[in-house]
């Protein structure tokens, strides 16, 4: 293989690192805007990762979907979360329930799992272990946002994290699912985010506010 | 032949129940240092009453009227029950004693019914103390009869009896003694005697089986007394069957029968003066004393049932 | 498709849909008469099935399995063919009762519900009793508890009135829920719930599942049949069901649960363990001797009838646990007359208590009251009514030449037979038990003598009691229907005992009765025209009686207020067994200064031993207590409900490492 | 493919009662085209509509309860609606037509030949059924849509994780990436293939976890209260009617492949698990509700805890009542939710203590109410009774002894709730007085249709049906 070939290989064993610098960088953050800039710079890295894996592998169709994030996930996703974020004029402070210093920790303690659970099932993977770690260790700390933050919007962001953290998963793991069901995904996760939008402005109509954890009214 | 005897020895029970009484009464007079009425008197009552006109509330019904026929009946039914000189009755060898109790509680329930038909309030007071007192009573009753029963794994009046007069006089069981001890207590319970209840009280606070008859006069009374009369002469004949059958006419022969019917009467005469000893002696109970009194004859019962198990085998 | 089937296929098919069906689809008078009709003609068919089969022992009924997603199939042997008889016989003359009964109490709508519930639950007993599927049996069993609910819901519905429904349903329902088991737990040996297949695999199945079906039969056909301390629904839900109903529940439905128990006890397992039948015969002793007891202290009529239905059932249970005991030791004779004893009690105790409740039903219709402290004298205003009466209470207080008697008398001779087993833990309990029993007998003596001398004899004690009229036609025919009964059984037991032997035979194998016992039979004829012989004989010497004022001690006239209540009546009887009442006295006197001559004496006892409290209440406030807490669990925080999904995710991931 | 072009073709209509008229139209329609599938599907067996799309008589069976609960809903709401002003996304017409994006979704859960198509169309169910649940606009709608999004997308998102997980195993062991995703290939592939166990049971413990959540196993149950109580009442009868039995379809056939691969044992412990788990917790809960359509959304909770125990005993009867009971479940559950409606309606309220003494002012609905309530609690002669007696007898026939004495403890407690809370509600006196108590025709139909179907399932089950059901059994085996 060639120079490129050697090269693709050291991008797919280090991108990795970034990604976890990106989840640590997340976990601190306190400000929204912030949290997007990561949340894109994170996508463009798995980006890379598409295209790289589909030079190695020779699929034409991996290009179309590195396309397709980079589209979705690294300029459109932002943009919108901007807007949203001006059209519902709400302080920019995230409102983590834990101090980062904590989130800092569980954060690091994720990663650690997400490796023995990588060196657990190790059998299963066929590209470089420690990214398929990065990517369960998305899949969690989207979980751990989710759980942690009380802003409406950090919780879609979280999801979308985990989401990063599936794709990522199913593109290591196996050359990414067939065409149409990638596809299909994206705009699922497209139209749910429109619907999230269109929540939250019903949110901040009716409660003057996007902190979910003071929805309360329903419970027993 | 039998079965003339079995008739002759029910009327005797019948017949012979009003002297019973007149002794008794004759015997408590004498212990009270009292000269006191002749042995004949309750025949004469009777008649009396009988000729009498019959009497009846306006607001009773038929049940006042039907009562001490009923009575009457059960208890001439349970004297057929039971064989007075000679083992066989005219009952006794197909009914058990279960029927024989029962029989007594069926007159017992119209006696009450009658009396609360009354409508006065002593009816009803005689009634009630009447059901505690006899549905007490009809515990150690069975379980003393139970016990006689499986010593002699016969459930039949004559069989127990034709048992017993088998056994040696010398050799009664514990059993026999406990359970004669408490069918002499249910006894007097059953037959309104002292020291349960007070035969010839009219106080409204004592008065238990007096209470319920108040308001029946002429025939009917005469008909509750005789029963009543019946029924002790009865429980006395059942107690000497049950306990001491020795003297009693197996066979068919004339002389036998004489000679037990002699035994009989004397061995009655020896209940009656105990009776009236203890008439004489005890005092009355208090109401709420009574269940103690039939308490203490179950639980003796009882023991005479448990012990069974060791007499038998 | 014989003749026996197709007379059942019209009794279920009548009961089940026509008559529903008429009552639903068309109102009006003749219509409704039409279906009375109809149920009664259905009743008779039942009958003449019962008798029928049980002579020519048919089988199987009936197949409708084709239909059902389950065997749905009626099958009588014996046994339910004795139920069914049981079933028909109280019912027709019931139904007699009812339908003046009803039009004098109802409106037009509720007429037409109460006659369709009523023919559908009269369907739901006859089903339980000849089910031989258990899909079949359960579905009969369920549906007998919510018809009779809907009848007593049709009354009204006063909150003191739905709980006790309430409590009603539920307890049915957990008692279903244990009936249920005992059949399911056969299922593994028997791989159907077909009645034959449950048969043959009885026999092979280990002991402890053995132990388990019995216990849970025990309790679950004990709840339905009233047993202390499951009895808590009965006292509530009988009295509040209008009499005809009450009838039917404390006559039939209770011996659906003894149907139940014995098909379970003796036809399936073929006697429980060592230990069942002392289970059972405690537990009966007990029932039998509380329930009278709290049956005296009563003063509601209807109320002191549900108590002694429960003393009852008691009796009838002494029987089965004395057969299981004689079971146990392989005393077969024993065995068979304790069944006997308690298979007629049954019977018996379904024609005169259903007669007693008609007899409520009538005064309340003609005096609007049940209370016996507002009755008395009754009995020469509605003379027929009351000689109806007076024989159930006869019979119920066990005397002879009723027929009461003759069914506790077996049971009397079953314990006796009991010392003739050599252990000597029978050998005695069995003797010791006669007490119990005598003492039950005299106390449903006291409490019937109570009950109907203070409701029908003496004098009235209320204006309404003043004015009471006989009851129509139709209620004295129905009435008479029954008492004619229980004196026909009273005089002639030979007509069902022969029958009965016969059934324990092929019930229990190798099972009869010892002959002397049969004697019964034809002694009980004799001692009726001895004691009727002479009463006549002295009723002769009686000349016509004289009114007379009744002897008032001198005072210008007797009132009604000098007469004794129940309430005092029985109060020598609760002052003996205070300890069972616990009662709480309370007695006002007024003026307090002055004790000897009172203005005015208030008195008031109140019993307050209380079952639901000691045993109900805190398995209910457990659940409760449970449920709120998992309540608080569901907190309104989202994020808190993320977290939940993400502890079961991890949870089964650890699962999948240790699995592993 | 009808309810798309159907929804779009409603958003023409700006006037209600014309977009009434056409939903009622496209229903019918929609309805005919399932039944001809079914049809289809019954004669022939198996249809394959290019690679995507493939009906068995599992998904038939799971397309009927569709059907049918979606022909009676429509029916219901027609007359429901008439009171719904016009606001933005909260019209009869938006109304309608988010109800046919969410039955297209669903219809296409039961239609999808491919693993990965059955999670979009899941994800696609979430997303339409969410505006529906917010469709009042009101503080508590707005929450309970929230929660649902957010906690449905997140479960959603695990399935995705296991779908994904799948499809590496399959890839693994050497199936084309185009076929690796088809259940049909993957379910006969199954036993003969070696498919990694380790990573069927990862993929499972992910898919069970996720589409659980859209089933609403405890503990994952948690928007399933607040859905139902927020959504107006025919969504309310879709959502546990139908989503809930379409979520159930797509862990049967993960189901179906995991344990033809691995070995029914595991899954089935853990549909145990989940089930009992939910059966207990709802059971109980039901004793505490304050709020009717709570209430109904816990039992619903129950009965899918009823189902998977059905499910994870396998065996004929077990499966049997499983699937009936997805059936019956559906129709008592609508029957009782549509009651609910009218007593919102006439009385403002759904708070148990403000409601006292219908069975006096509106009788027809307590009625509806009374049967629905019998038969939710499983009593004869209706239809849930057969189905838990199959279940039950499955239970004691396996010696699961004590999920079986769970069952029946549950049982009676949820029992002793219903009970409990409907006497309060029937019986007493009636407070205020309702505007209309009567009942329109389009209650009258849909309430008598759903009562009608509770009441003969329990007497007996139609042929085609009977046919049908043991297809499906083959199916799950």
């Amino acid at each position: 293989m060639g120079l490129v070939g050697i090269a693709t290989e050291k991008i797919l064993s280090s991108f990795s690192v970034f990604l976890f610098l990106t989840i640590i960088l997340l976990a601190v953050a306190r400000r929204i805007s912030t949290s997007v800039l990561l949340f894109s710079l994170q996508s463009a890295i798995i980006t890379a990762e598409v295209l790289a894996t589909g030079f190695q592998e020779k699929l034409a169709s991996a290009y179309l979907v590195g396309i397709l994030i980079f589209v979705i996930k690294v300029v459109a996703i932002p943009r919108a979360f901007f807007v949203l974020t001006k059209r519902l004029k709400t302080v920019h402070d995230v409102k983590a329930s834990t101090t980062p210093s904590q989130s800092v920790f569980v954060v690091a303690v994720m990663i650690y799992l997400s490796y023995a659970a990588v060196h657990s099932y190790g059998g299963a993977v066929r590209a470089p272990g420690d990214s398929l770690a990065a990517a369960i260790a998305l899949i969690l700390t989207g979980a751990f946002l989710m759980v942690s933050r009380k802003k409406a919007l950090m919780q879609v962001l979280g999801l979308l994290v985990m989401e990063n953290g599936i794709f990522l998963a199913a593109l290591l793991t196996t050359f990414g699912m067939p065409l149409v069901i990638e596809i299909g995904i994206f705009f699922d996760i497209l139209m749910g985010l429109l619907l999230m939008g269109i929540f939250m402005f019903r949110i901040s109509d009716t409660f003057e506010h996007l902190d979910v954890s003071k929805l309360r009214r329903l419970r027993g | 032949m039998k079965i003339m005897v079995d008739i002759l020895q029910l009327l005797l029970l019948i017949l012979g129940a009003p002297l019973v009484r007149g002794i008794i009464a004759r015997f408590k007079a004498r212990l009270q240092k009292r000269r006191g009425a002749s042995i004949w008197r309750p025949y004469v009552e009777l008649f009396k009453l009988l000729r009498k006109e019959d009497l009846t509330p306006p607001t009773s019904s038929a049940v006042f009227r039907l009562a001490p026929v009923l009575l009457f009946g059960c208890t001439v039914c349970v004297a057929a029950f039971i064989p007075v000189a000679h083992v066989s009755a005219l009952l006794g060898s197909r009914g058990d004693f279960f029927l024989l109790v029962y029989l007594l509680g069926l007159g017992r329930f119209s006696l009450s019914l009658g009396a609360l038909d009354g409508g006065s309030a002593f009816g009803g007071m005689g009634a009630s103390r009447e059901a505690l007192i006899s549905s007490l009573a009809e515990v150690p009753f069975l379980m003393g009869l139970v016990a006689l029963a499986i010593l002699s794994s016969r459930a039949d009046i004559t069989g127990m009896v034709a048992w017993t007069l088998h056994q040696n006089i010398f050799n009664i069981s514990t059993v026999h003694i406990l359970a004669f001890t408490s069918l002499a207590m249910v006894v007097l319970a059953e037959t309104g005697r002292m020291p349960v209840d007070n035969p010839t009280t009219h106080l409204e606070l004592t008065m238990i089986h007096e209470g319920m008859l108040l308001e029946y006069s002429g025939p009917s009374l005469a008909l509750i007394e005789w029963a009543s009369a019946i029924k002790l002469h009865a429980m006395l004949a059942l107690l000497i069957a049950l306990f001491g059958p020795w003297g009693m006419a197996a066979g068919g022969s004339g002389w036998g029968l004489a000679t037990a019917l002699l035994l009989y009467c004397a061995k009655v005469t020896v209940l009656m003066v105990l009776l009236s000893v203890i008439e004489s002696a005890a005092a009355k109970l208090r109401m709420y004393l009574v269940p103690d009194f039939l308490g203490v004859a179950s639980a003796v019962s009882a023991l005479a049932v448990i012990f069974t198990m060791w007499v038998k085998r | 498709m014989g003749p026996i089937e197709m007379a059942f296929a019209y009794l279920l098919s009548v009961l089940g849909v026509f008559v529903p069906a008429i009552l639903i689809v068309s109102r009006g008078a003749r219509a409704r008469r039409l279906a009375i009709t109809l149920i009664l003609t259905a009743g008779v068919a039942g009958g003449l099935v019962a008798v029928s089969s049980f002579l020519w022992q048919t089988t199987s009924l009936l197949d409708l399995s084709w239909a059902t997603p389950f065997p749905f199939s009626f099958a009588v042997d014996r046994l339910s063919a004795f139920f069914l008889l049981l079933v028909c016989a109280v019912a027709v003359p019931v139904t007699i009762f009812a339908s003046p009964y009803f039009d004098l109490h109802y409106s037009e709508q509720q007429r037409r519900w109460t006659w369709a519930f009523f023919s559908l639950f009269l369907l739901s007993m006859i089903v339980v009793v000849t089910a031989s599927t258990g899909f079949a049996f359960l579905a009969g069993w369920e549906l007998m508890t919510l018809v009779s609910a809907a009848l007593i819901l049709i009354e009204g519905d006063s909150p003191e009135r739905r709980h006790n429904v309430f409590v009603y349903l539920l307890m049915m329902h957990v008692g279903a829920a244990a009936v249920a088991g005992c059949f399911f737990l056969f299922l593994p040996y028997s791989h159907s719930l077909d009645f034959g297949m449950i048969r043959a695999a009885g026999a092979a199945m280990p002991g402890g599942i053995r132990a388990a079906v019995f216990l849970s039969a025990f309790v679950g056909f004990g709840a339905k049949a009233g047993l202390i301390p499951l009895h808590l629904w009965l006292p509530r839900a009988h009295p509040i069901a209008p009499s005809p109903v009450s009838a039917l529940m404390s006559g039939i439905m209770l011996k659906t649960a003894v149907y139940g128990f014995v098909r379970f006890a003796f036809d399936f397992l073929g006697g429980g363990p060592w230990w069942s039948g002392y289970v059972v015969l405690v537990v009966a002793a007990f029932t039998g001797l509380l329930g009278i007891l709290y049956a005296i202290a009563e003063h509601d009529l209807k109320r002191l009838l549900a108590y002694s239905s429960v003393e009852n059932i008691g009796i009838v249970f002494l029987g089965l646990g004395t057969s299981l005991i004689f079971l146990a030791h392989h005393s077969l004779l024993g065995a068979g007359l304790a069944l006997v004893g308690a298979l007629l009690h049954a019977f018996n105790h379904a024609f005169f208590k259903s007669l007693l409740f008609l007899g409520a039903g009538a005064i309340s219709s003609s005096t609007h009251t049940v209370d016996l402290n507002e009755l008395g004298g009754l009995q020469r205003r509605m003379p027929v009514t009351g000689a109806a009466v007076l024989i159930g209470c006869c019979s119920i207080a066990g005397l002879p030449l009723f027929n009461g008697f003759v069914s506790e008398w077996l049971i009397f001779r079953s314990f006796l037979a009991g010392s003739s087993l050599v252990d000597a833990k029978a050998g005695i309990i069995l003797p010791l038990m006669v007490g119990i029993l005598a003492l039950i007998g005299g106390l449903a003596a006291a409490c019937f003598v109570k009950a109907f001398g203070v409701a029908f004899l003496g004098r009235p004690r209320s204006a309404e009691a003043e004015h009471a009229q006989e009851a129509p036609l139709g209620m004295r025919v129905g009435l008479w229907m029954l008492g004619a009964g229980c004196i026909c059984i009273g005089i002639l037991p030979g007509l069902l005992l022969r029958p009965l032997v016969s059934l324990v035979q092929v019930l229990v194998p190798g099972a009869g009765v010892p002959e002397e016992t049969l004697s019964i039979a034809y002694i009980i004829p004799w001692i009726a025209a001895i004691v009727l012989g002479t009463s006549a004989l002295a009723a002769l010497l009686r000349p016509r009686a004289r009114m007379a004022r009744t002897w008032a001690c001198g005072l210008p006239g007797l009132t009604s207020r000098m007469q004794y209540t129940s309430t005092v009546f029985s109060k020598p009887i609760r002052s003996v067994f205070a300890q069972v009442y616990r009662p709480d006295r309370k007695v006002e006197q007024l003026p307090t200064d002055q004790p000897y001559f009172p203005a005015s004496i208030a008195y008031q006892s109140v019993r307050t031993t209380s079952y639901e409290r000691v045993l109900y209440r805190p398995f209910v406030e457990l659940f409760i207590s449970l449920a709120h807490r998992l309540r608080r669990l569901q907190t309104g925080n989202i994020q808190i409900y993320l977290l939940y999904i993400f502890l079961a995710l991890v949870s089964l991931l650890t699962f999948l490492r240790f699995q592993r | 493919m009808i309810p798309v072009l159907g929804a779009g073709f409603i958003l023409l209509f700006r006037n209600p009662r014309f977009a009434t008229r056409a939903a009622l139209l496209v229903g019918a329609l929609e309805v005919l085209a399932l039944g001809a599938v079914i049809w289809q599907v019954h004669l022939q067996g198996e249809l394959q509509e290019g690679r995507y799309l493939r009906a068995d008589a599992l998904s038939a069976f799971f397309l009927m309860s569709i059907a049918f609960v979606s022909g009676i809903v429509l029916i219901y709401s027609s007359g429901y609606l008439r009171h719904t002003g016009e606001g933005r996304f909260s019209s009869p017409r938006w109304f309608y037509a988010l109800v046919f994006m969410f039955l297209f979704t669903m219809i296409s859960v039961c239609l999808s030949a491919n693993l990965g198509l059955l999670w979009i169309m899941m994800e696609g169910t979430t997303l339409a059924s969410a505006l529906l649940v917010g469709f009042y606009n009101t503080e508590g709608a707005i929450e309970a849509g929230w929660k649902y999004l957010i906690v449905c997308t997140v479960g959603i998102a695990f399935a995705l994780f296991g779908t994904i997980v799948l499809y590496l195993a399959a890839v693994k062991a050497g199936m084309s990436p185009a076929s690796g995703l088809d259940w049909i290939s993957l379910m006969n592939a199954a036993p003969g293939m070696a498919l990694d166990p380790h990573l069927v049971k990862l993929a499972f413990v992910f898919v069970i976890v996720g589409y659980g959540t859209k089933i609403g196993f405890v503990p994952m149950h948690s928007w399933l209260p607040d859905a139902h109580a927020e959504a107006p009442t025919p969504i309310s009868a879709l959502l546990s009617a139908v989503l809930l039995n379409c979520a159930m379809y797509a862990l049967m056939r993960y189901d179906v492949i995991v344990s033809r691969t691995v070995g029914p044992a595991f899954s089935h412990t853990l549909l145990l698990i989940f089930g009992v788990l939910s059966m207990v917790v709802a059971g109980l809960l039901i004793l505490v509700q304050r709020n009717l359509k709570r209430l109904l959304a816990y039992s619903s909770i129950e009965h899918m805890g009823i189902i998977a125990i059905g499910l994870g005993l396998g065996g004929p009867l077990g499966l049997l009542g499983a699937l009936l009971h997805t059936f019956n479940h559906s129709a008592a559950k609508s029957l009782l939710f549509f009651g609910a409606g009218n007593v919102r309606h006439n009385m403002g309220t759904l708070r148990i203590d403000g409601i006292q003494g219908i069975s006096r002012t509106m009788p027809q609905t307590s009625a509806a109410l009374v049967v629905g309530g019998l038969a939710i609690v499983g009593l004869p002669p209706f239809s849930l009774f057969i189905s838990e007696f199959a279940i039950l007898s499955e239970a004691f026939a396996q010696a699961h002894y004590l999920v079986a004495a769970l069952f029946l403890i549950v049982l009676s407690v949820v029992f002793g709730g219903f009970a409990y809370h409907l006497f309060r509600m029937l019986c007493g006196k009636p407070g205020r007085r309702p505007e209309n108590a009567r009942l329109i025709p389009s209650e009258y139909i849909s309430m008598g249709i759903a009562a009608l179907c509770v009441l003969y399932f329990g007497v007996r089950i139609p042929h085609f049906f009977n046919v049908l059901l043991h297809e499906a059994m083959a199916v799950l085996r």
